[in-house]
């Protein structure tokens, strides 16, 4: 038992920080300090940069092109990369269709495709739920039927993440009525630019756009993008879907939102003080800084027994998940309340890159205030997506606890 | 004791119900948000043909002379409809204060005309540095022969674009933190050297962040000064804060109504996802916590006009503490419990939580009165 | 809507109180402040002392020899009694046997039963759950075989309050196993002193006598001692808990617990000031002052609705239970919690109603705190007996929420 | 990194247990409870024997030198096991302390006989005034040609009956609050003027009130004196702190596989009420919180030496609050979950619910610790 790191972790971590030092785009990490919204580009440019230094796919194995990072090495490269406010790498590809490529994807597949994703080139996103199957995901009915050597794909996908940018789309589709409806899912890649596909915004509550709805038309699809066997698919999607959650703790993420809410609680102030120095909003950071200090552990013991047994993510990552996503809405709810009045503007304009505040606001409204009411309200879905709190509970009393 | 409205209210109550769903459905209530003043003056109107500009204010002035709990069965239809007119600033917050403070003729030239719906006045007391501390303030009052200079800064000043007058905290003297020496000005729109910097709310109203440099207004704009001024700034904040409790106990009421009724009708793996357990007892505690937030509500609008200070204080800033985190609770639960559904601007429930949650923070957020009434009970141990 | 009282209550208030000051004995008084047993007697006295005055049983009907208060009225005489240390009325009688006799009971059984019972005569247990049936009452096994005037009675009763000084015990037995469980059941009453009928203790978590089982081996029980109809038990059963909930919110006495939190808080010293001083321990006793104040409308707005529609208790009482076996049990946790270091030591004889404190110990150690640990660990009862929490939560979603 | 036991720990882990199944199980702990020692010296020997005693002290004094971690293996166990001897007092607290002292003699002296199972050591630090505080204590001692002269009450000493040696501190100078004004004193338990008053503790063990009056100790006596005897008592306690949250850990998780138990066996309604949902997500939160907890006890452990006094005021303050609070859960739950079963003494699992509630008011609270903690956070902003 020991939570040191070792001279060579240290190593590596100084080498990380260096280059994000050296490489982050200035104008990228100020958006990012305050809030301001990414631009597609940013993310693209940014994979590209660490592609070319070998660092597109740390997590991926040596043999597609990845690092072959240990859990700990991942980890101190996400912790690094949140604290240098370096934009996300964005996980559909890296983290979510390429884990099921490699596992069960074929040799012309994994040439295809990995190396696009790692080099930034394609962007992926995720085509799993559907208007009436969210958490009952097996339900799903958009359908492929197999025509030669196309499917003919149609139907509706919905809370679909930044699909307005994607080349591309894994999709589970229906290929079969026969048996359970777990047993009729297949897992098919489809072009995003193939005639049918068609995008529409969904606004979430904050008033931003992020997620769609994407209709498939009569879209034909090759047979040779179908992964693994047909009607095999629901084992894949299970697959992915512990892949996923293996990252949704984002310990790295919560440590820099804790950075911030401390300087936010410093900036500003009660009764002409501090609100840092208020015990009572101090006590509030120490609560959840407990929680994410066990955490930090309990993630790294779970992952690196993963890695020690070599096998992929099993259902305990479900606790990750649940106590990840607790922990990231209780930081954006603290630094929404740290602001007091100042969380009630709803400056839209202020997301904007260039955007300059009114001298008159400026006197006491910091750039990045405009943004955490709405990241609070946006943050609601962390206990949504990927598997909500109450799937994840579901899955740790079946698979773990045997209830 | 008696727990039930009278005919009355009961009568008011229905009228809204009726106005809102005639007037205010949700789609009307989103164009409002996007329009240029961010709220509708027909229904302005509306609300003084319907007398509810009156309701509270004193009948020497127009007024229906009505109290707390009469406020209360209006918030709650504001808070079920979402309404954005400035009720709260003009008549509850300013009327409130204006018709405690001293002045006859101020009365006078204020009162009728707001009862009439052809004035709102809006609020401009707190500052950046002082949070919710009313006696915290910075801005200065410098007294000349005309009358008085006032010169700060004041933060989110609640429905100000639309605003005819402001009421002014200022000090004349003494430090920031210093609880007496302050005073309350009329200050007009259209004054030398006011200028504001007005947007829009995270729950679709107005505000602006306002400054006045070197302002002028006459000796007459004095509404109260010294302890007086303190005292009229808390009642006005306190009965304030006791008609948010009931606007939030409306929202909640509204949001749980939903939430139930998608219990009943999403349907996942066959069935309503309403037969879960775990949904189902969640949503009962749901339920508990909406008549827990009545009951505060209530409380707090039954002390609203409460002289005396400190049973007041108590009464409101424990229900406006109580509300702030039950009805957080509620608000975050209806969207979990309506799954990606609560995500979406389409749908009214991610409005209401957004409100609920602005709520909490306008008018002192619940650590503010958390801490109010919990060193408001420092001293009771004595008596225990 | 008015929370003001009335002159009539407030004159109602000032008799009350009068009559506790002058009435209740000192060293009963004494037993309660410092947290000792109150023995049977303690307990018998005083029901025949408010039995004299009149007030046995307050929220009786008059024809039954009550005093038909209101709903305000028994709420202020439960606060009073509370706040002068007055010992409970055992509800077993009182609440619980007696509305059913008087609901369903035949003109014999409401005269031969009801005066005793207002007389503080006979004591008064209850007969419900049994080792297989808690929560599933419905499923009760202990049979009752009718034979010419009598019944035969075989099976055992647990989870029993204060069997051990009964003179009676109101049960539920199974009469038929025809149709639904609950069709089977009878509502009898029991003389303890019937050959057959054994105590046996059950000891508590906290080292105390409190339940029992109590065994029935071929009791004979005369039919005259059926209430209202055989196998219409279960239809008694449910009225009967509902009324028991009625007085589970305890309003009067969580604000006696409160005060006494408070005289504690107090008492005790953080770095030479009084705990109650910290604003941290002091916030904790303001948020269940919150749920407390907020309960006490709920409480009077549930049970007044009732009494202006004259109906009896609904499910609406599940709600008030809920909440205040919540706030006991905060109460309870934070009396001891505000103890510190003098929640360990566990002093069995400092409940002795003579118990003098060591002097070395009484020099800061006072006589109140030896109770505090085990009134927390007892109370951990109060969301689990009269329907737990969650069986209150699933009569909510049936019978208000219509889940 | 590394999160696995040593083959060395596994083994351990693997005699304690069995050592709990054979010599120590449910019943044969109730009767030692019940006994006038209130544990037991064959169990005392058998630490002994097993190298428990000598585990976590040094090597030059007939120990084996190991770490917190070591310790955690034994305490998860003691937790498992309820085991009432007094190893935290004697060997983590006391021992720990005395290892860290300048004394060389006192080492050898009192450690061999430690390790031998010959010597129980007892801190008397605590005073009614301070509360949790180790610095704020009215005890006086005086100096005199002989040596010095103790005069004092403390509170709620651990294990205080059976110990032989005292270690007591109390101020040469300084007022209650001074926190350089103290010395740590080792008293034998027959000195004249020491008295006792013993009682039984809650979760089964013994502790008494001490009383000094005019106490006589040498001036050899003297462990530690000034800053330095406030860092020895926050050394050990620390690290005593860090062995109680091993402890919680222990119980927590073998109070869920009871609860888990139960729920899979437990009958109602025809079904065992574990397919019930709502119990099924308080069990998945329960286990969620043994991971959590778990991971701040090897936190803990893992700092229980640290020299960095800061890092480790946040680590183990920071794991005892979390714990203190999670542990709460989990008791609180394993009861409910249970009902009636939950609440009698002739099952383990309220004797768990009682000892995890007793370990988070030993050695400071919840309150206690949260406060250290976020207090020692206050200054981080400078940094962030």
């Amino acid at each position: 038992m020991d939570l040191s790191y070792t001279a060579e972790e240290q190593a590596f971590r100084a080498e990380v920080r260096a280059f994000l030092e050296a490489e982050v785009p200035e104008e990228t990490r100020a958006k990012l300090r305050l809030g301001r919204r990414l631009c597609k580009d940013d993310m693209v440019r940014w994979q590209k940069t660490l592609h070319r230094r070998g660092w597109g796919a740390g997590m991926w194995p040596k043999r597609f092109g990845g690092g072959g990072w240990s859990v700990v090495q991942q980890y101190i490269f996400e912790e690094e990369s949140a604290a240098a406010s370096a934009p996300p790498q964005i996980p559909f590809g890296l983290r979510m269709v390429a884990p099921v490529i490699m596992t069960f994807g074929n040799a012309a597949q994994q040439q295809r495709f990995l190396p696009r994703i790692i080099a930034g080139e394609d962007w992926w996103c995720q085509g799993y739920s559907e208007p009436g199957s969210g958490s009952d995901l097996a339900s799903l009915r958009m359908s492929a039927l197999r025509q030669g050597d196309h499917y003919l794909v149609n139907g509706q996908k919905t809370w679909n993440t930044l699909g307005q940018y994607a080349d591309w789309i894994f999709c589970l589709v229906r290929t079969s009525n026969e048996g359970r409806p777990q047993q009729g899912i297949s897992f098919l890649l489809i072009d995003m630019k193939t005639p049918g596909v068609s995008v529409r915004p969904i606004i979430t509550l904050d008033g931003e756009h992020e997620i769609n709805d994407i209709f498939f038309e009569s879209v034909p699809v090759p047979v040779a993008n179908l992964v693994g066997e047909e009607n095999q698919g629901w084992t894949y999607a299970k697959f992915l879907l512990n892949y996923e959650r293996t990252n949704n703790a984002g310990v790295g993420h919560c440590k820099r939102a804790l950075t911030q809410l401390k300087m936010i609680a410093t900036a500003q102030s009660i009764n002409g003080r501090p609100l840092m120095e208020d015990a009572r909003f101090r006590d509030r950071i120490a609560q959840v800084e407990l929680e994410l200090m066990a955490l930090e552990i309990t993630n790294l013991r779970v992952l690196s027994a993963f890695a020690r047994e070599d096998r992929p993510p099993g259902p305990e990552v479900s606790a990750l998940k649940v106590k990840g996503s607790e922990i990231v809405q209780q930081l954006a709810e603290l630094k929404m309340r740290a602001l007091g009045h100042d969380a009630l503007p709803y400056l839209r304009e202020a997301l904007e890159p260039d955007w300059v505040p009114n001298p008159l606001l400026a006197t006491h409204y910091p750039g990045w205030a405009s943004s955490l009411s709405g990241q609070y309200f946006n943050l609601r879905k962390a206990t949504i997506y990927a598997g909500s709190t109450e799937i994840q509970k579901n899955v740790i009393c079946k698979m773990i606890l045997g209830l | 004791m008696d727990f039930r409205y009278t005919e009355e209210q009961l009568a008011l109550q229905e009228t809204l119900r009726r106005f809102i769903a005639r007037d205010y459905d949700f789609e009307r209530r989103r164009a409002l948000t996007r329009s240029g003043s961010g709220f509708s003056a027909d229904a302005w109107a509306q609300y003084a043909e319907l007398g509810l500009l009156a309701l509270p204010l004193p009948e020497d002035y127009g007024g229906l002379g009505g109290n707390g709990v009469d406020v209360m069965v209006v918030m709650e239809q504001v808070g079920r409809g979402l309404l954005l007119e400035p009720y709260l600033s003009t008549v509850v917050l300013c009327g409130g204060i204006i018709a405690a403070c001293g002045s006859r003729d101020l009365k006078q030239q204020l009162l009728p005309a707001i009862v009439a719906g052809k004035l709102q006045i809006a609020l401009a007391a707190y500052e950046a540095a002082g949070r919710y501390d009313l006696s915290h303030l910075a801005s200065s009052a410098v007294q000349d022969k005309e009358g008085w200079r006032l010169t700060g800064r004041k933060s989110v000043v609640l429905d100000a674009p639309s605003a005819d007058f402001f009421l002014v905290s200022a000090r004349p003297r003494g430090s920031a933190a210093d609880l007496e020496g302050l005073a309350l000005f009329l200050v007009p729109r259209e004054t030398a050297g006011l200028t504001l910097h007005p947007y829009a709310t995270q729950s679709g109203g107005r505000a602006a962040d306002l400054q006045l440099s070197d302002v002028h207004v006459e000796a007459a704009a004095v509404i109260g000064s010294g302890a007086e001024a303190l005292d009229l700034l808390e009642r006005g904040v306190d009965a304030a804060a006791a008609a948010l409790c009931a606007e939030a106990a409306g929202i909640v009421s509204a949001l749980n109504e939903a939430t139930l009724g998608y219990l009943k009708t999403r349907k996942q793996f066959g069935v309503p996802i309403g037969v879960f357990q775990a949904l189902q007892h969640r949503m009962a505690d749901m339920y508990i916590a909406e008549e827990q937030i009545r009951s505060m509500a209530i409380i707090a609008a039954t002390h609203a006009e409460d002289e005396d200070a400190l049973a007041r204080r108590r009464a409101i800033s424990g229900a406006k503490a109580y509300i702030g985190q039950a009805a957080r609770f509620v608000g975050q639960q209806a969207v979990q419990l309506h799954g990606a559904m609560g995500m979406v601007d389409d749908l009214i429930v991610s409005h209401y939580f957004k409100r609920l949650t602005m709520i909490d923070m306008t008018l002192g957020d619940t650590d503010f009165h958390l801490a109010r009434f919990s060193d408001a009970g420092r001293g009771q141990y004595d008596a225990a």
